[in-house]
């Protein structure tokens, strides 16, 4: 037989001033199971814990019923006081009485009848409750950080910062991502290098931090705390230990090939760093354009390398690694605008993109920082920004605003006007100037650098002679506007990475219909993911600049250094549990899971006659199930349950409110 | 003494019946005849060969409450008598034997069914002698024939527009006498023997093809026969054949509590059910359908003559007719006696 | 003139005598004769001088892939004859990871539609002698008379609108395929009309339905995708549905059942077929395979696919009638 | 516990369940609620933390998720004897488990159709997405429920009897 406690809460008058505080008492006693009734002005203050506590003692109570406020509010403190007075903590149920009966129904009659039922659904629930403990996990403490740039930088940082080791993934051959590619960064128009590069460093010389460059993501096993990746690490044909980057071999390559990082602007070798900064500094050769993997003649880095490091049969290499948690920081890529076939991107040498024009302005550019138009070299006079190029346009599939090119074009009026004097004419639909000191920067570039800012699309660009003619409307004097430009950049559209959503099916989290990663909650946990144990950081959760994306960066950071902080990582109790012996294996639970916590596994078992068979059940993974339930009732034979949330729970609460 | 009643006379009789207690007759619904309580006689269906499931419905419920106990704080318990009266019309012969070999089980012995014997007390069994025997139907094999009437309180054999009536019992004579009064003539007793002769040799062509003879011997020793494999291969384990059988006898018991009010109820159980003899900790002395077939041939037809020296089958053919998969009782005794009727 | 499935029975003893004696399989599930010419019944053979006890007739309505689920952990292979519909009631206890392929070995029976035995044998035809497929109807030969039924008449209401005739998957075929074309679409207006009756006059109706049910579970335990290992029924705690047997306690569970399997019945119609009290249990699950079409645009539910009707949702598609 | 009426077969109970009698003196419609902790129950939370009076005709029971409330547990509900039932969870799209309420969207969507078939009128089962920050739509849908109950009166198509 049990023997339940209820603790039945005047909370002042709240509830007794409509429920009848006695009534309440006296049903309860009659309840099945009910061992001891008491009432408490302010169960939850510290007298009223402790008359619960002194009561759970003298009286041997095994379940404990408090009849008071939402258990949303109290559930953790009453469960606290239980487990104080060397109780299982979940062996006690919540009768709210409080919000849904005395606050809501001023007839103290009808009020307290349904007090009683709701004090009776707790008294039947709780007979059913068992001891429940928190089970714990080891926690592998290492992180693993997809993507090096100023997302994947600064996160390494702080948690290397936290003493826990952490090993960076970078596709391309050096960390730094897109903000390596930038000249200045809004709003204090410091050099993008500047503030990225001594990060860089910083990165490097962590001896807690570990640097994989020109290395993918192959496949993600295990949980939160146990993750076992497995890592591409492509073949650079250079030996990195030995190499001391003194970059003779990338002189002597006759091979000349247009480098990605100045995309396509300026040019590269087939051995090569992407750019001057590089880390690590130790360059890779493309296998695609080296004349030796094409012909097999060359080898002149070979020749000419000091320290004998270049080893043209290095094979890709997989490597498996353990880890506690991940974030994933792979950024973003600027959407390529030929769709707008009326700009004439592609068409016209001088219409280039927003990262193109970084390239042209960036010192340790192709053009040394000189703005000349690609097709003649010429500086240009008049320059046509054109806002909006992809973004906002649903007909392009690119229904959201990309946030940063607003302020990196109004960047751009700036250096145009202050490097080489140019006059910018701005297209624009709307200006958006949220952050700290954004206004105010585009005040600046419209006053004291004179941009024009002409509200209105562009609706073609076609060359005059050596001018680039932009046909648009000025809304706001409702005429026509023509200008003739020497020089016409696209803000175009920030998107996903490509690739995004096979390295998302890789680790098992969820991406939007833009291929961004979803977060948990877009307003309460925008660094986490519905998968336990991986966060996001950065424009790969969507369009953000930098600071936000190194806010991003450090919130994904603690999350993951509090992580691998805990000793052992505790698990919710309250999580789905088969019952192996009337499982039939069939899975139909596992498609349901959000949390992709179920999977089968086979027992073994003695059947009638002696003999042993195996067979399929399924099996929850506690630490990844947050115990919603959805699978139980996809569950027909009644296998699996949710602690806390049974059938047999359930059931009980339907029959004891039927009465 | 033989008597006669007209068509009309039968139907005033039932209705006055219908009014005075619990009338309980074959009614039509959905196409299937069953036994169910009329308040009139135009509810009452003639033309069917025999009802789907029989009078146990009414002498051992497939759902009965025996007692009702209250726990609030002290525990009190009242038993449940069945004490209504009722009256069963149109029982068949292979039925009203069906009743006999309950009788012996729950009557006779040491321990009698109070439940049981308190609706045998208060049914008066009207029987009805078969005018077509179906197809299904081996009554003839136990020696029993469309015109038996052991065990009716009244039986009635259709006799073109009227009906030859022999009250049997004191019961019988009471239902004569009591609202049957003014409604039966006495029959002239040649005709009236002639017409009882003529149903006793109504042919029941299946019963022709099932012997029973010696089978409970034949069981003796054929427990371990591969042929229990073979022929329960193809049981699904249901329960039809237990639950329309007018003398499966098997029950559960279990209590339903609402609060702190319950009930104890007894309910039918079948050795057909994989969980039948399942133990607490999951042992089954039964674990396959092997075990359970064997079981319900064997008490049917060795187990229950050993003891009570008559088969416990009257061969009314419901299994016959509803087994799913033909798996029934004629089929098993042509194949212990070696006449190949199952693959 | 294309052939009955008697013309295949010859064929069929062949390929399980030789499947037996080769040990290729261990047993075969098929059909023999019952107590008359209009119900065969399922046979379960394991030694080659059974084999001559199976029959193949145009009665064999029987839907015997259920058994299968007797063998799961017996070693070897089991062999079994299959008509269209069984086979998507093997697909459902394959894709429950009830039975596993590779231990069954199918035999394909192609289908034009199988008689009603209960409708024939009310003809008084005696002894079935022979049974001529005349296209639109079957030519039946009796010892006490002969007739010809037309097949829209004498079918199984299921066989009318099979779009499944053919057996897909089956390792050997017994003669040629069918062609796979419905003789009339799809009808609910069974469905419609029970709908479109008043609450009560409809609530009455299963009343009187579920009144007459016996809890014999027979309609559970032929169902292919009723395939629990322990059914919810037979599990003491928690009490979903109680011992007594009464009106409330047969709703609960005919609602169960019938919701336990919505989305995944394959239409063969066996529950309603073997019920004892004739209860029509196929209006139960039809109404949910109409609402699933209708609800879910799945135009096939009855074909057992990758992943559950209710297993899965469309965020924009699915109706919304809950704001 | 009426005095039981078993005596007759599995005929079912003497009284058929669909003739209207009149609903007994003084009764009031009983609501069994099934509400998701994170947006119902929260908002019922608000609707009390609000003051908002409702009739209270409605006793709710918290579950994880919406996608926890199983639909035998509603046929349960009216077996014992409730007159009204009430789902309730998140907005699609808001469900704290992400996909929850997609699950519990078309389990309902097949069975309200599929208990009013079986003869349960139409008004007694109601499902609704009710979010943390609705007190008042929680307070209007009950009253909006009751109100409807008390026109239909008690329910007896499914309702056992003892």
């Amino acid at each position: 037989m049990r023997r339940v406690g209820v603790f039945v809460c005047w909370c002042g008058s709240n509830i007794a001033g409509t429920v009848d505080i006695e009534q309440v008492k006296a049903a309860a006693a009659k309840m099945p199971n009910v061992a001891y009734v008491e009432d408490n002005k302010y169960t939850c203050s510290e007298p009223g814990q402790a008359a619960i506590q002194k009561a759970i003692k003298e009286q041997k109570l095994d379940r404990v019923v408090v009849a008071a406020c939402s258990p949303r509010m109290h559930e953790n403190t009453f469960r606290r006081t239980v487990g104080g007075a060397g109780l299982n903590p979940y062996l006690l149920e919540i009768a709210n009485i409080r919000e849904h009966c005395s606050w809501v129904h001023p007839d103290k009659v009808a009020g307290t009848r349904k007090a009683v039922d709701l004090v009776r659904r707790a008294v039947y629930k709780v007979a059913k409750n068992v001891p429940l403990q928190r089970a714990s996990i080891d926690v592998t403490k290492r992180a693993l950080i997809i993507g090096g740039g100023i997302a994947g930088i600064q996160a390494a940082l702080d948690i290397a910062d936290a003493g826990q080791p952490v090993v960076v993934v970078e596709k391309t051959p050096s960390i730094g991502g897109h903000m390596a590619q930038l000249d200045k960064t809004f709003p204090t128009l410091d050099c993008s290098a500047c503030i990225l590069t001594p990060k860089m460093v910083d990165a490097a010389q962590n001896q807690n931090i570990t640097l994989m460059t020109w290395s993918e993501v192959e496949k993600v096993d295990g949980y939160i705390g146990n993750f076992t990746v497995t890592i591409r690490k492509k073949a650079r044909h250079v030996d990195t230990t030995k190499c001391t980057g003194c970059g003779i071999c990338w002189s002597k390559c006759p091979a000349k090939v247009s480098s990605e990082f100045d995309l396509g602007i300026g040019k590269r070798k087939a051995i090569y760093v992407p750019f001057p900064q590089a880390i690590p500094n130790k360059p890779v050769i493309d296998e695609k354009n080296c004349i030796f993997f094409k012909t097999g003649k060359c080898k002149a880095c070979q020749m000419f390398c000091p320290t004998g490091s270049i080893s043209f049969d290095q094979k890709d290499e997989l490597v498996e690694e353990k880890f506690g948690a991940i974030i994933v920081a792979t950024g973003y890529e600027q959407w390529d605008p030929s769709p707008y076939g009326e700009y004439g991107y592609g068409r016209y040498k001088d219409v280039i993109t927003g990262l193109e024009f970084e390239r042209l302005v960036n010192a340790s550019g192709p053009t040394e920082g000189k703005i000349k138009r690609p097709s003649d070299g010429k500086l240009p006079k008049d320059v046509v920004i054109i806002q909006c190029v992809g973004s906002r346009d649903e007909a392009k599939g690119i229904p959201y605003c990309s946030k940063t090119c607003c302020m990196y074009s109004a960047k751009h009026a700036i250096l145009l006007e202050e490097k080489i004097h140019a006059h910018s004419y701005v297209f624009y639909m709307d200006v958006r100037t949220p952050g700290k000191g954004y206004e105010e920067f585009y005040k600046r570039a419209t006053e004291e650098h004179h941009a024009t800012y002409i509200r209105g699309r562009v609706s073609r660009v076609y060359q005059k002679g050596d001018k680039l003619v932009c046909l648009g409307e000025d809304t706001l004097l409702g005429k026509k506007v023509e200008v003739e430009a020497d020089l016409v950049i696209l803000a175009s559209a920030m998107v996903h990475q490509n690739g995004a959503s096979k390295l998302a099916q890789t680790l098992g989290i969820s991406y939007d219909q833009n291929e961004f990663y979803t977060e948990a909650h877009a307003k309460l946990r925008p660094v986490e993911t519905n998968t336990a144990g991986i966060f996001l950081a950065g424009a790969c959760q969507g369009p953000k600049d930098i600071p936000e994306t190194v806010a991003q960066a450090g919130a994904a950071a603690s999350k993951v250094i509090s992580l691998l902080s805990k000793p052992k990582l505790e698990t919710e109790p309250l999580v789905a549990q088969v019952n192996e012996a009337i499982c039939s294996g069939c899975l139909w639970c596992k498609p349901i899971c959000p949390y992709k916590a179920i999977d089968g596994k086979v027992v073994k078992e003695r059947i009638a006659g002696g003999k042993t068979i195996e067979r399929p059940v399924a099996a929850v993974n506690a630490s990844l199930c947050q115990g919603c339930g959805a699978c139980t009732v996809a569950c027909r034979t009644g296998a699996m349950n949710v602690l806390g949330f049974t059938n047999e729970h359930i059931l009980a609460e339907v029959d004891a409110l039927c009465l | 003494m033989l008597l006669t009643i007209t068509a009309d006379n039968l139907k005033s009789l039932l209705d006055k019946l219908a009014r005075d207690s619990l009338l309980v007759a074959p009614v039509l619904e959905d196409g299937v005849t069953r036994l169910k309580p009329v308040k009139a006689a135009s509810e009452i269906a003639l033309d069917y060969s025999n009802t789907a499931t029989s009078i146990k419905d009414f002498l051992f419920p497939q759902s009965e409450d025996l007692l009702r106990f209250v726990t609030d704080g002290t525990l009190s318990i009242e038993e449940i008598k069945p004490e209504r009266a009722q009256v069963a019309f149109g029982i068949r012969p292979c039925d009203l034997a069906s009743v006999a070999l309950m009788d012996k089980v729950l009557t006779t012995g040491e321990y009698a069914d109070t439940h049981y014997q308190a609706r045998r007390k208060n049914t008066v069994l009207i029987g009805l002698a078969c005018e077509s025997p179906a197809d299904t139907c081996f009554c003839t094999s136990y020696g029993y024939n469309p015109g038996h009437s052991a065990g009716a309180d009244v039986m009635l054999y259709k006799d073109g527009d009227q009906y030859l009536a022999e009250a049997l019992s004191d019961k019988g004579r009471e239902v004569v006498g009591g609202p049957g009064e003014g409604l039966f003539k006495p029959a002239d007793e040649a005709a009236g023997q002639a017409v009882k002769k003529a149903y006793a040799e109504k042919e029941v062509p299946f019963g022709k093809e099932v012997d029973v003879e010696g089978i409970d011997q034949l069981l003796d020793n054929f427990f371990d026969d591969q042929y229990w494999d073979d022929v329960s291969k193809k049981c699904l384990g249901c329960g039809t054949c237990t639950y329309v059988c007018p003398t499966c006898h098997c029950f559960l018991l279990t209590d339903e509590a609402r609060g702190g009010e319950g009930l104890r109820f007894r309910c039918w159980d079948s050795c057909m059910f994989a969980n039948y003899t399942k133990m607490a900790g999951g042992h089954n002395p039964r674990p396959s359908k092997k075990e359970r077939v064997r079981q319900r041939f064997m008490h049917k037809l060795n187990y229950y003559p050993h003891r009570y020296h008559s088969y416990l089958c009257t061969g009314c053919g419901r299994c016959v007719a509803m087994c799913p998969v033909g798996l029934h009782i004629a089929g098993v005794i042509k194949d212990v006696k070696g006449v190949k009727a199952h693959a | 003139m294309s052939a009955t499935f008697t013309d295949h029975q010859a064929a069929l003893r062949d390929e399980v005598k030789k499947l037996l004696t080769d040990g290729s399989i261990k047993g075969f599930i098929g059909y023999a004769r019952g107590r008359d010419s209009y119900h065969p019944v399922p046979a379960i053979v394991t030694r080659p001088d059974q084999v001559d006890g199976l029959i193949l007739d145009q009665f064999s309505i029987f839907g015997l892939t259920k058994y299968l689920l007797d063998y799961i952990f017996e070693d070897g292979k089991m062999g079994i004859v299959v008509k269209g519909c069984d086979a998507l009631g093997l697909g459902r206890l394959i894709n429950d990871h009830r039975v596993d392929r590779n231990k069954v070995h199918v035999v394909g029976l192609p289908c034009a539609g199988v008689l009603n035995g209960e409708k024939v044998a009310k003809l008084g035809l005696g002894k079935v002698q022979r049974v001529t497929d005349k296209g639109s109807a079957f030519l039946v030969e009796g010892d006490k008379g002969s007739k010809e039924l037309p097949k829209t008449e004498y079918l199984w209401d299921k066989c009318l609108w099979c779009e499944n005739h053919n057996p897909a998957g089956a390792d050997t075929l017994l003669g040629s395929e069918v062609e796979n074309v419905a003789m009339k679409p799809r009808d609910f207006s069974d469905i419609t009309a029970l709908e479109k009756m008043p609450s009560a006059e409809r609530a009455a109706f299963w009343t009187r339905q579920f009144s007459r049910c016996i809890r014999c579970y027979a309609c559970r335990n032929v169902c292919p995708a009723c395939n629990c290992r322990e059914c919810v029924f037979d599990i003491a705690d928690p009490r979903w549905v109680g011992n007594t047997v009464k009106l409330s306690e047969q709703q609960m569970f005919h609602f169960t059942r019938a919701f336990h399997v919505a989305g995944r019945c394959v239409d063969c119609g066996e529950c309603e077929r073997v019920c004892p009290m004739e209860i029509p249990l196929m209006k139960l699950q039809r109404k949910l395979q109409k609402d699933v079409i209708e609800l879910f645009g799945n135009p096939k539910p009855f074909v057992p696919s990758e992943v559950e009707v209710l297993g899965q949702f469309r965020v924009t598609e699915d109706p919304e009638e809950f704001m | 516990m009426s005095v039981n009426e078993k005596a007759a077969p599995a005929a079912g109970p003497a009284t058929n369940p669909t003739t209207a009698t009149p609903a007994p003196e003084g009764w009031e419609p009983k609501i069994i609620g099934f509400a998701c902790n994170w947006c119902t129950y929260a908002g019922a939370d608000l609707a009390g933390t609000s003051r908002i009076q409702y009739p209270p005709n409605i006793r709710v029971i918290r579950v994880p998720c919406s996608g926890r409330i199983n639909p035998q547990f509603v046929v349960r509900a009216f077996q014992r004897g409730a007159d009204g039932v009430l789902v309730a969870g998140c907005h699609p799209g808001d469900c704290h488990y992400s996909t929850g309420n997609y699950f519990a969207r078309r389990r309902y969507l097949l069975a309200k159709r599929f208990i009013e078939y079986l003869g349960v009128e139409p008004e007694r089962l109601q499902v609704r997405w009710i979010s943390g920050s609705e007190g008042q739509k929680f307070a209007d849908t009950v009253r909006e429920l009751t109100e409807k109950l008390r026109a239909l009166g008690p329910q007896r198509r499914l309702r056992e009897t003892l």
